[in-house]
């Protein structure tokens, strides 16, 4: 199974001794989820995510492996899922306003029959969000990065070619941030 | 040499294939309409604009609730009501009753996406798909349908 | 990404296809380097038709957004439709009936076929062929005319609902789509005999237009493009959704890499398509369409899900990120075109501007899909 | 003197009106083939079946504001439409129809014919150049490497004929496959066995040299825009059109005359200028049919097409005929 080498190899990017921070984190995303699920939604949360490696249930949110690290350690995350054969789905972003991060996430899916989805965030800070580009990698990433520079004015350090792509080439707002007033 | 000579005979071969295919097609009945001088028959289910539905009486079923106006995406209606108590209009006993009258149901056609949001939320079934087609025109006021005046010509 | 190699500058010229070309088929824009016939760069400009609809989605109510999906893709709209139901479906947690589901795989394979009778036209078009898009026009006439009777629309279809349908299929629909299968079969033979088998034809896209498998990695593209390139990769196969895991039907292969490979995907497609609406209307169950306790107000608990499934043009996902409300905190639409055209300014290069639209021919743009 | 003067005004005239009804015309059946072809009826609203079609046509093009692009060469931008059709006009006064119906018989008619027939490409090259745009320019510099690869065979295969009949006047081309098909120049005899070869490549060649698809590098729609009359409106889109239609006359004429036995009837009967009508315009109508049949081609394969097939093949068969006129 891909998905357990893949878990292996990134859980391996974060430095912390495994067995000590492993277990609050995957605890937290389990009683996050089931505060979803079940009757109070609006209580607890505003508790930005501890880095860190997920599993998922695929059929309960299309991905398996979810990944929250530093934009530091980005570029790593992203040459274990290169040496690995995966595919580059999609970039984009998030604007967690109330948290004042703005985060970007990244999916990579599989072309064999092993399926495993694995979606990687990075969050910035929202006044100075600055994140290296993986278009070196991917150059796929090259216009999904582009576009989400559109949407949400994240600056993807060392992008070749850094100008809108969906918006007009003038443009200076960025749609997508939820204070973002037409 | 004998792959040079097979390529342009099996070349020759294909494109004298497709001559036949075409030339066969060239005595076959033409399958479209001409449009403006014959139509076909819109679908049962065609989904054009909306239109209001009238009871046995004529007047609109809408109560005006305002649901499909929440219901749409583009906000492409806008409806009013008064409140009155209409009472020369009641033939029943219940004379009293206050009753929301629909004075303006306005559909602005050239935001409408036609997707049928409306009807679905209407819980009185008060509105419902015209087979209208024939909408062509270069002006914009042409699409700001005033329903209700349009149901009232279809009474008369 | 690399630049002009042997070329001095001055000696090329920048040719502007488009936003108004017709081997666009839309507004489209590319800036070519090009040396004589030669292209030495290219540059895809997009953004001419961007409407934004992942900001419509995330201020309007989920059941609102529905017809925004089916603008995306005017040729294949129903795929993009059952991507929003399913992702809804998903986040909310609303089941689905078999019957509704069957009747979903049932017209996104028709659609399917409409799209792709549609490229194969406008393909075949751009190489020069007329004839073949209006006999490709009046098959998919047939499709629409059923799909019309069904869904109440033509083109920009807005039929399913969060648990299932607008409405149900009648008896016609289903004597229609018998009726059609063995006439599609009948016509997919003419299309191999007038176009797939002619020589010209065959020149112009054998060995043209290489992509390759990693080059495919690389810019993540999905669906024929992938298939072409020797990666069975389809949605319907590697990650099962709706009903697909049901059905009986291959993924055509090509190792060839080339357009014509491309090609050849897409037609064969077509007959796998044919073999899923038949074995759907054979297996087609009875039952309700729409489930019985259906939440009136759609509000998925807090999260993030994905939702991929294969449109005719590749691998279609959907990302909702709810907060509990019924809007969207973000909808993210990956669309396949999107990265199969990233691929095409490092594919072209060097290429003859007739071969480098065809080969943007064989990638099946739809541009409102990628500008979205 | 004034009687040749007249004379020859008469044959202008009537040239000109000749190439002028044909091209609309055929404008009108090409639209009605490709119609039926596409199981559509095609222009079928002005007049009956549409025959008033060209006419209409023919008056918007006329009444529409002639625009020259700013920064365009005037003078070639406006003398290459003219360039198109005078050639295309000038070649019918030496076409003969029948035996009397020629406007000047010339016993060089061949030559004088392929002699206008490149000037055409001339015009093409002029409105590429003229038009200041690079689409016009490419397609320009394509039609000319069309047009001049496609003369080679197209010649050499002329001159395979001008040999076995030793004869450049068209009417003794024609005088010498008198008498029924089994005498035409497309049949194999003896001394010439790949004739229907020689014929297929010369059919091919005028589908080049007229710029018809699968051969319309010159105006691909799809990659080219409209080629080098991408900056033409009006009546000068118009010429082009009328001049590419009486060309596709004129390469009718050609084959039916160097091959098909020009006015004479298939079983020797009856000869006339009605059998010459007939067969130019089945050779048209297989034109159409063509067109609309095949995707383009590309520019190295029609290039491929002409140096490694056509031309080596026509002359083998120059050499063949040449060998075996001197056996028997």
């Amino acid at each position: 199974m891909i998905k357990d080498t893949v878990r292996q190899a990134l859980q391996d990017l974060f430095p912390d001794p495994e067995p000590v921070i492993e277990e609050p984190v995957v605890e937290a995303a389990e009683g996050d989820e089931a505060d979803g699920d079940k009757k109070k939604p609006a209580k607890k949360k505003e508790e930005p995510r501890v880095n860190g490696v997920l599993e998922r249930d695929h059929a309960e949110h299309g991905y398996d492996i979810d990944v929250q690290l530093e934009p530091g350690e980005l570029l790593a995350a992203i040459m274990i899922l290169d040496k690995a054969g995966f595919f580059i789905e999609a970039v984009t972003g998030v604007d967690w306003i109330k948290e004042d991060q703005l985060e970007a996430v990244y999916d990579f899916s599989r072309y064999d029959f092993d399926v495993c989805r694995v979606v990687i965030r990075t969050r910035t800070p929202r006044s100075n969000p600055i994140i290296p580009t993986i278009s070196k990698i991917y150059p796929g990433a090259n216009w999904h990065e582009r576009e989400t520079h559109d949407f949400f004015g994240i600056k993807f350090d060392g992008h070749p070619h850094l100008i809108p792509l969906l918006l007009p080439e003038d443009a200076d707002f960025h749609p997508l941030l939820k204070d973002f007033k037409p | 040499m004998g792959a040079y000579f097979s390529e342009i005979f099996l070349g020759l071969k294909s494109l004298v294939i497709g001559l036949i295919i075409t030339f066969k097609e060239f005595f076959k009945p033409v399958v479209t309409v001409p449009y403006p001088f014959k139509t076909i028959k819109m679908s049962e289910r065609y989904r054009g604009h909306i239109e209001l539905i009238e009871d046995e009486e004529g007047n609109p079923k809408c109560i005006s609730c305002g649901a499909c106006q929440r219901a749409c995406p583009s906000g492409s209606i806008s409806l009013a009501s008064k409140s009155v108590e209409y009472e020369a209009m009641v033939k029943g006993e219940m004379k009293t009753k206050k009753k929301k009258v629909l004075t303006k149901y306005n559909l602005n056609f050239t935001t409408c996406s036609l997707c049928g949001q409306c009807v679905e939320n209407c819980n009185f079934g008060a509105i419902t798909f015209s087979k209208d087609y024939n909408l062509a025109s270069s002006r914009k006021e042409d699409f700001h349908f005033d329903l209700l005046k349009r149901l009232q010509e279809r009474n008369s | 990404m690399s630049g002009p190699i042997h070329i001095q500058p001055g000696e090329t010229f920048t040719l502007n296809v488009g936003p108004q070309h017709p081997a666009t088929h839309g507004v489209l824009r590319v800036k070519m380097e090009m040396d004589g016939e030669y292209i030495v760069k290219a540059e895809t400009v997009l953004g001419y038709i961007h409407r934004m609809h992942e900001l419509m989605g995330e201020n309007r109510t989920y059941p609102q957004v529905l017809p925004n999906l089916s603008r995306l893709d005017y040729l294949g709209a129903l795929g993009y439709t059952h991507a929003h139901v399913l992702a809804v479906e998903r986040a909310a947690g609303i089941e689905v009936p078999e019957r509704a589901e069957y009747i979903r795989a049932i017209t996104v394979e028709l659609n399917r076929i409409a799209s792709h009778l549609f490229w194969f036209g406008a393909f075949v078009m751009d190489l020069g062929g007329f004839t073949p898009l209006m006999y490709a026009i009046e098959d998919r006439e047939y499709i629409l005319d059923m799909l019309e009777a069904v869904t109440g629309s033509r083109l920009t279809y807005c039929y399913y609902r969060f648990g299932g349908l607008y409405n149900d299929i009648d008896d016609d629909f289903i004597d229609a789509a018998k009726a059609f299968i063995p006439r599609m079969r009948r016509q997919l033979k003419k299309y191999d005999a007038l176009v797939t088998g002619n020589i010209i034809f065959e020149k112009r896209l054998k060995d043209i237009g290489p992509i390759s498998a990693e080059m495919c990695r690389k810019y993540g593209a999905s669906g024929p493009v992938a298939r072409g390139a020797g990666i069975d990769f389809d949605v319907r196969k590697n990650e099962p959704y709706s009903v697909y895991s049901e059905f009986d039907f291959d993924v055509p292969v090509y190792h060839e890499c080339d357009s014509l490979a491309r090609y050849m995907v897409r037609m064969d497609e077509m007959e796998q398509s044919l073999r899923i609406i038949e074995q759907g209307l054979e297996k087609l169950p009875d039952g309700p369409i729409m489930p019985k306790k259906k939440p009136k107000l759609i509000k998925p608990p807090k999260g993030d899900y994905y939702q991929a499934v294969e449109t005719a043009r590749g691998s279609f996902g959907i990302r909702i990120v709810s907060d509990g409300t019924k809007n969207a905190y973000r909808f993210k639409l990956r669309s396949p075109t999107y990265s199969n055209m990233s691929l095409f300014d490092e594919a072209c290069e060097g290429m003859m501007i007739m071969d480098a639209l065809a080969m943007m021919g064989s990638l099946d743009l739809v541009i409102p899909e990628i500008d979205r | 003197m004034s009687l040749t003067i007249l004379n020859a005004v008469i044959a202008v005239v009537a040239a000109i009106a000749f190439a002028a009804v044909n091209a609309a015309y055929l404008v009108w059946a090409e639209r009605r083939g490709a119609g039926r072809i596409q199981r559509r009826p095609g222009p079928n609203v002005n007049g009956p079946l549409g025959l008033l079609q060209p006419p209409c046509d023919g008056i918007k093009l006329m009444a529409k504001q002639i625009m020259i692009p700013g920064g365009a060469d005037k003078a070639l931008f406006m003398v290459a439409p003219a360039l198109a059709m005078a050639p295309a006009i000038m070649s019918f006064v030496t076409i003969p129809f029948s035996d009397t119906i020629v406007a000047h018989s010339m016993n060089v008619g061949v030559l004088m014919i392929f002699a206008f027939a490149s000037l055409g490409a001339m015009s093409i090259l002029l409105a590429g150049w003229g038009s200041r745009n690079k689409y016009a320019v490419m397609a320009s510099v394509r039609a000319v490497s069309q047009n001049i690869s496609y003369e080679i065979p197209m010649l050499i295969t002329v001159i395979t004929i001008v040999m076995m009949t030793g004869t450049m006047d068209l009417k003794e081309l024609v005088a010498g496959q008198a008498g029924g098909m089994w005498n035409w120049n497309a049949v194999p005899s003896l001394a010439s066995p790949l004739m229907p070869v020689s014929f297929l490549i010369f059919f091919i060649c005028s589908l080049a040299e007229t710029n018809r698809a699968p051969f319309d590098l010159g105006e691909a729609e799809s990659e080219l825009v409209a080629g080098f009359h991408t900056e033409y409106g009006s009546m000068g889109f118009g010429l082009f059109f009328m001049g590419e239609y009486a060309n596709i006359v004129i390469g009718a004429s050609l084959i039916t005359i160097l091959f098909l036995g020009g006015w004479g009837c298939p079983l020797g009967l009856f000869p006339g200028v009605w059998w010459f009508l007939l067969k130019i315009y089945i050779l048209i109508f297989s034109f159409i049919w063509i067109r609309w049949t095949f995707p383009r081609t590309t520019i190295y394969g029609l290039l491929n097409l002409s140096w490694k097939i056509l031309i080596p093949i026509s002359l083998f068969n120059l050499l063949l005929t040449a060998g075996l006129l001197k056996v028997f």
